[in-house]
């Protein structure tokens, strides 16, 4: 039984199958990436997984348990967090308490609790704030953490919605082109921080156009084109299959 | 025209945030002062007058505390709270007049059925985002209003409710004149304030923020958007009662057209100017927007003009607020936390997370 | 009740002429204009000072709707156009038109004075039977106004230049404007349509019941944005059909439970409205891409 | 500290003590007249302060009262209770004030009369009509008629004076509307006629179709109108229309200059119980008449007559007393009998005037007395 298995998932918009039947499978600690030309339903896929989108037909196991169809809520809780396409941090809210929302669901204290402020409360604040400290001293976030979301770098904000995904305490993490927009060298550093997180214990689900970060980091790669799986395996065979290059550089008539 | 305005402007702008850091830098000596002024105010303020204003300035605080926590913090524009605090002046009026109910015992009781009110109006509502909600909060306090002036046999129709008493302690009377309302104004001021702080700095007030800057984004990380919105609905409904029953007490006359439109906006105005997202803007705001009226008494009809010439030119140059926007001053963590600590063994790896947790 | 039908359908009318405003202001900007109550009785005493420079009925008419559509330009220019350029919050744009508001009524206020004035009376000749059905003229005068000025409105939307243009903007302004089209310009002209259709309410409003006063947008303004909200906000067909159930709704309210349920009727459909069908009866569905 | 207050709270403290610094003023007697400048019921105000100032004027030019030269303080409480307490508050602690002519609804009266009453300065209302609005306490007084006294007159005018059977009652959702609406309902059926039909409308309503539609239908021959002329006048309009034959009967609050404006020929032989007849021949109201259209341009309304004799009592009972103290005046008030542009005023215990009525209607555009 593989960590997170997608069985013949598909989403219709009308008549069109954005996503048409995909099925893979992810084991624990594999970096799995998702590669595909622009409008191949990569996204769609993700949003199916975290609940954003209901599916049309299809299954998600995630851990041995079915989580497709069930809301975004109840995904992050068992523990798939996902960063966006186009950062979705929260603008003005400090760095600090951007990494403090996603360890929400965490947060185990009652309405009364905060209330009365009581020691159960005042632990738990402490506790999540050290560990928020943690987290983003080690992307190197540390000093920015009385700054504002908005006023960051672009690099930096993006590794700081990474940072958001690991606070919610997720077991998978999917990253949606997380490299997008950066120069060789921040997508260089990525490359490490995403190897660092592998070496952890996390999954990883990456969408990424940078060719070069998904053939070295990938333990195998999936290319989806018009909403169809064409072809799966690794790095080195999916470089050399003629429907990949076919679907990335046009059909040769 | 336009320039000039711009350059006096911003001087106005530099001389807001100049004097706000000032304020920030200083927190502590300013409390200290504050406390014993407070307690001071009744015997120096020159007449009775001025002991009213402070006290409506008070409630209005109140109000704009508890507005502040739908619309300055989880962003929903709600113009209609000004049917919560007819709630809670009516219920508290009603129960003292008819079944002579002591104010302690009815100011409770008004304030939850005024939570009810908040839970009717939240839970349907709630789905809608942006204008419609601000248009069903609107609809909603304009029916209250009607329920209100028809519903002749409680609440006595038009003809209002008349001598309610004032609030007593064990038979002792609290009046303006022996400063027993101002007390217990400020009594009602700082279990507001303490609520609203309390709720603020928790995963509560920072899921509300979430909810204001990016709900969807909010939902994904697993904040449950409808029951926070409904829950900070709920609660500011609670303290607009609280400030209604006891406004009810300190005029001893209330009618249907107390509570119109213009005093929802007069509320709304007040978390803006102050600031929204914010506590302390809430008593700036609602200090300059009451005391306006009576310092500006010498205009007569211009009054209105110049009243809603201030909210345009709020929202033109400083949206934000007063104290609203970015703070210069840092975060502050909850006392404990240590910033610097070497972690000797490797970062955030999943096991190192739950030995953590076990840990402690 | 045939008598109830025909009160409710002017009422119905009137409402439709303010609600267009609403929708097309809505349509363009996504903004709902507080101010416009206001300037629908800016309209109507527009019309009675210049009733009062010995002007006939109608060239005051007309003069009240240039006068009231040039208001409604300002209005966007001096207080909205900085914050659409400033890129601020939607909440900023709904203040500034509640204090726009203030300022338009309390001016009002000033210069006319807040008591009830007389206005002359518009094509009064008392009944008129038409199809079998004693109508009063003045009423059946409102209904085929309304009429005309609506398929005017429709006409220029659907079938002009202006119009595309206007509902190209509706549809996603940033595309609008790589298209060439000056997106100022055509807010700016939604915006006179705005306060002419506001001004020729106002002013067959007063012509009907004779009366004028600074406070008569405040409830009228509610009234026809919840029949904008009924028919589909942004839809225009939707605030005239809106209009008319309001309208309606409102005079059978006053004849069958009594006058003073008469205002409650607006807000209780408005509420059944927004919780049931937000869109609207002709509203449709904006769906926010992830 | 848990509790966190911002410093500018104490700011604006002093802003607003510094800038309402009270004026000591020994030499001159002070009277308030407080009422709304603002908002819809603004000409109500501006007619109190109008009338205030008249007659203050009248007895500045006579040497003012006991020498001491009198000044007029208006306040604009905008018609709310919140504004007019507040008022009260700044009116109570300015020691210079000796009487108070106003607030113009009932419940803004009856929010501020607590105060009044607390420090003790009397308060006349020229317009207040709610039934327990006096009982406040004995500085509370009204200068108004009364509102069963004066439901009587009306009711007599429908069924004596018209001679009709058939009454129909339209009344505006206020207290005072409320209030007068059911008082006439007994006294048309006590006085021997039937009530037909009961109408009640918000104030603001301009389409009365569906009412008169009922009221006809009902049969009514007369109809009494509890309501102000902002209500009459469209109401007459649009019945006259349906039935040019309706009569109407009025109250005094309606009876004012803007009525014939608005209703033009439509408000022809209306009838009204009033305390003030501007074409009275009694010569001091004939002098008010002149003197007022004269400064102010347009005819005095009866609420602004009884405003004007409200500050005639308050400086008489001076005088009476020979002494400025607002004790003395409420003391002077319940012994005076003041013969004034409204008719003789004379106090019962409640602190409610007692008035004579006269009887008028609008005949070819102009307000007439009936020999009743």
């Amino acid at each position: 039984m593989a960590f997170l298995e997608v069985k013949g998932v598909s989403k219709h918009f009308g008549g069109l199958a954005a996503v048409d039947k995909v099925s893979l499978e992810v084991n624990q600690g594999e970096i799995i990436s998702v590669i595909g030309p622009n409008g191949a339903g990569k996204t769609t896929l993700f949003n199916m997984l975290t609940g954003a989108h209901a599916l049309t037909e299809g299954e998600i196991i995630f851990d041995g348990e079915p989580i497709h169809n069930h809301t975004p809520q109840e995904i992050v809780e068992k523990g798939l967090a996902r960063t966006f396409q186009n950062i979705r941090l929260f603008p003005e809210l400090r760095v600090i308490e951007n990494v403090l929302i996603g360890m929400h669901i965490h947060t185990q204290y009652s309405f009364l609790d905060i209330l009365f402020r009581t020691k159960k409360f005042r632990k738990i604040e402490v506790e999540k704030h050290q560990r928020a400290i943690d987290i983003l001293d080690s992307i190197g976030l540390k000093q920015q953490v009385h700054n504002y979301a908005v006023n960051l770098p672009y690099g930096d904000q993006r590794r700081l919605e990474i940072a958001r995904a690991i606070s919610t305490n997720a077991k998978i993490l999917l990253l949606d082109e997380p490299a997008a927009g950066m120069n060789p060298q921040e997508s260089e550093e990525l490359l490490e921080f995403i190897k660092e997180l592998r070496d952890q214990g996390y999954t990883i689900i990456l969408i990424e156009h940078d060719m070069n970060v998904v053939m070295n980091i990938s333990d195998r790669i999936v290319v989806i084109d018009y909403g169809k799986k064409i072809a799966e395996g690794l790095p080195e065979d999916i470089a050399t299959n003629k429907r990949v290059i076919e679907a990335y550089l046009g059909r040769s008539e | 025209m336009a320039k000039k305005l711009a350059l006096k402007n911003n001087t106005i702008v530099d001389w807001i945030s100049k004097l706000r850091n000032y304020y920030y830098a200083h927190k502590k000596v300013f409390f200290i002062a504050l406390a014993v002024l407070i307690v001071l105010t009744p015997y120096i303020s020159p007449s009775q007058y001025i002991l009213r204003i402070i006290i409506m300035v008070g409630i209005y605080t109140i109000l704009a505390l508890a507005l502040g926590l739908v619309t300055g913090y989880t962003g929903q524009v709600s113009l209609g709270h000004a049917s919560f605090y007819a709630i809670g002046a009516y219920t508290s009026a009603l129960l003292s007049t008819h079944f002579g109910l002591n104010f302690f015992i009815t100011v409770p009781i008004s304030a939850i059925v005024a939570a009810i009110g908040g839970l009717l109006l939240g839970l349907p509502t709630l789905r809608l985002s942006g204008t419609y909600l601000a248009i069903a909060t609107l609809g909603f306090c304009e029916v209250v209003r009607m329920i209100l002036l028809n519903w002749q046999s409680v609440t006595n129709g038009p003809l209002g409710v008349s001598k309610i008493p004032r609030p007593s302690i064990f038979g002792y009377e609290l009046t303006l004149a022996n400063n027993g309302l101002y007390y217990l104004m400020i009594v009602l001021l700082i279990l507001t304030t303490a609520c609203m702080i309390a709720i603020v700095r928790s995963k509560m007030g920072r899921a509300l923020k979430a909810i204001r800057e990016d709900e969807l984004a909010a939902t994904m990380m697993g904040i449950k958007t409808t029951y926070y919105k409904v829950l900070a609905f709920v609660i500011s409904a609670f303290f607009s009662g609280l400030a209604g029953a006891f406004y009810a007490h300190l005029i001893r006359y209330i009618d249907p057209n107390t509570f119109v439109f213009d005093t929802s906006i007069m509320i709304l105005s007040i978390v803006i100017l102050g600031g929204m997202g914010t506590i302390n803007g809430m008593f700036l705001g609602s200090a300059l927007l009451v005391s306006f009226p009576e310092v500006l008494r010498f205009l007569q009809e211009y009054r209105f003009v110049v009243y809603g010439i201030v909210l345009v030119m709020m929202m033109r140059f400083r949206p934000q607020g007063i104290m609203g926007g970015q703070k210069k001053s840092n975060y502050q963590f909850p006392s404990g936390t240590i910033m610097n600590r070497n972690t000797t063994q490797t970062k955030f790896s999943l096991s190192q997370e739950n030995s953590v947790e076990g840990g402690v | 009740m045939i008598e109830q039908l025909l009160n409710g359908l002017a009422l119905g009318m009137v409402y439709a002429l303010i609600a267009v405003g609403y929708s097309l202001v809505f349509g363009v900007l996504r903004l709902v204009n507080f101010s416009h109550g206001s300037v629908y009785a800016f309209g109507a005493h527009m019309a009675l000072f210049f009733v009062g420079l010995q002007f006939g009925v109608i060239p005051a008419i007309v003069f009240s709707i240039i006068l009231t559509g040039i208001l409604d330009i300002l209005i966007d220019k001096f207080s909205l156009a900085p914050l659409r350029k400033k890129k601020s919050k939607g909440i900023a744009a709904l203040i500034t038109t509640i204090g726009i508001a203030y300022i338009i009524q309390n001016l009002l206020m000033i210069f006319f004075g807040s008591q009830t004035k007389p206005f002359p009376a518009i094509f009064d000749y008392g009944y008129v039977t038409v199809l079998g059905i004693s109508i009063k003229s003045t009423q059946l005068f409102i209904l085929v106004v309304s009429l005309i000025l609506l398929a005017i409105l429709t006409y220029v939307v659907k079938f002009t230049k202006i119009g595309l243009s206007m509902r190209a903007v509706e549809q996603n302004q940033k595309a609008a404007s790589l298209m060439g089209i000056n997106v100022n310009s055509v807010i700016r002209f939604t915006f006179f349509l705005g306060g002419a259709s506001a001004a020729i309410a106002g002013s067959l409003i007063s012509g009907y019941y004779q009366v004028v006063y600074p406070n008569m947008g405040f409830l009228a303004g509610l009234k026809a944005f919840s029949a904008a909200v009924l028919g589909g906000i942004g839809v225009l067909y939707g605030s005239i059909v809106g209009g008319l159930v309001v309208g309606v709704s409102e005079s059978y309210a006053a004849a069958l439970l009594g006058g003073s349920y008469r205002d409650a009727v607006a807000f209780i459909i408005l509420i059944i409205v927004l919780l049931f069908k937000p869109t609207g009866l002709f509203g449709k569905k904006d769906i926010t891409k992830v | 500290m848990k509790k966190r207050m911002s410093f500018l709270l104490v700011f604006v403290l002093l802003i607003v003590s510094f800038l309402s610094a009270c004026q000591k003023g020994s030499d001159t007697v002070k009277i308030a007249v407080v009422g709304p400048l603002t908002g819809d019921f603004a000409e109500y105000g501006t007619g109190f302060k109008n009338a205030v100032e008249l007659m203050v004027k009248k007895w500045n030019d006579e040497g003012g009262v006991l020498g001491k030269e009198i000044k007029v303080v208006a306040y604009d409480d905008k018609n709310t209770g919140e504004e007019a307490s507040s008022i009260a508050e700044k009116i109570v602690s300015d020691k210079g004030i000796i009487g108070v002519v106003g607030h113009f609804a009932s419940g803004v009266c009856m929010a501020a009369s607590p105060t009044y009453q607390e420090s003790g300065i009397v308060e006349i209302s020229p317009s207040a009509s709610h039934p327990d609005y006096t009982s406040e306490g004995d500085y509370i007084f009204r200068n108004n008629t009364v509102i069963n006294m004066e439901a009587k007159v009306a009711a007599d005018l429908a069924i004596e004076t018209l001679g009709k059977k058939k009454v129909g009652i339209l009344s505006v959702k206020t207290d005072w509307g409320t209030k007068t609406a059911e008082i006439t309902k007994d006294l048309v059926v006590k006085g021997g006629a039937s009530v037909v039909a009961c109408e009640e409308v918000v104030d603001g309503t301009l389409d009365f179709s569906p009412n008169i539609t009922k009221l006809n239908d009902a049969g009514a021959e007369v109809i009494i109108v509890a309501a102000m002329y902002n209500i009459l006048a469209p109401f007459a309009t649009q019945y006259k229309s349906v039935n040019p034959n309706i009569e109407l009967v009025g109250f005094s609050n309606a009876y004012s200059q803007q009525l014939i404006e608005l209703a033009k020929e439509n408000a022809e032989n209306i009838h009204f119980p009033t305390i003030f007849f501007h074409a009275s021949e009694n010569e001091q109201v004939q002098q008010f008449v002149k003197d007022y259209e004269e400064k102010y341009g347009q005819m005095p309304s009866s609420l602004t007559a009884q405003a004007y004799d409200s500050a005639g009592m308050i400086l008489t009972c001076i005088k009476n007393a020979d002494k400025v103290s607002r004790e003395a005046i409420k003391e002077e008030l319940t012994k005076l009998e003041y013969p004034g542009v409204t008719g003789v005023t004379k106090y019962d215990d409640l602190g409610d005037a007692i008035k004579k009525f006269t009887k008028v209607k609008v005949e070819n555009g102009q307000f007439v007395e009936i020999d009743n």
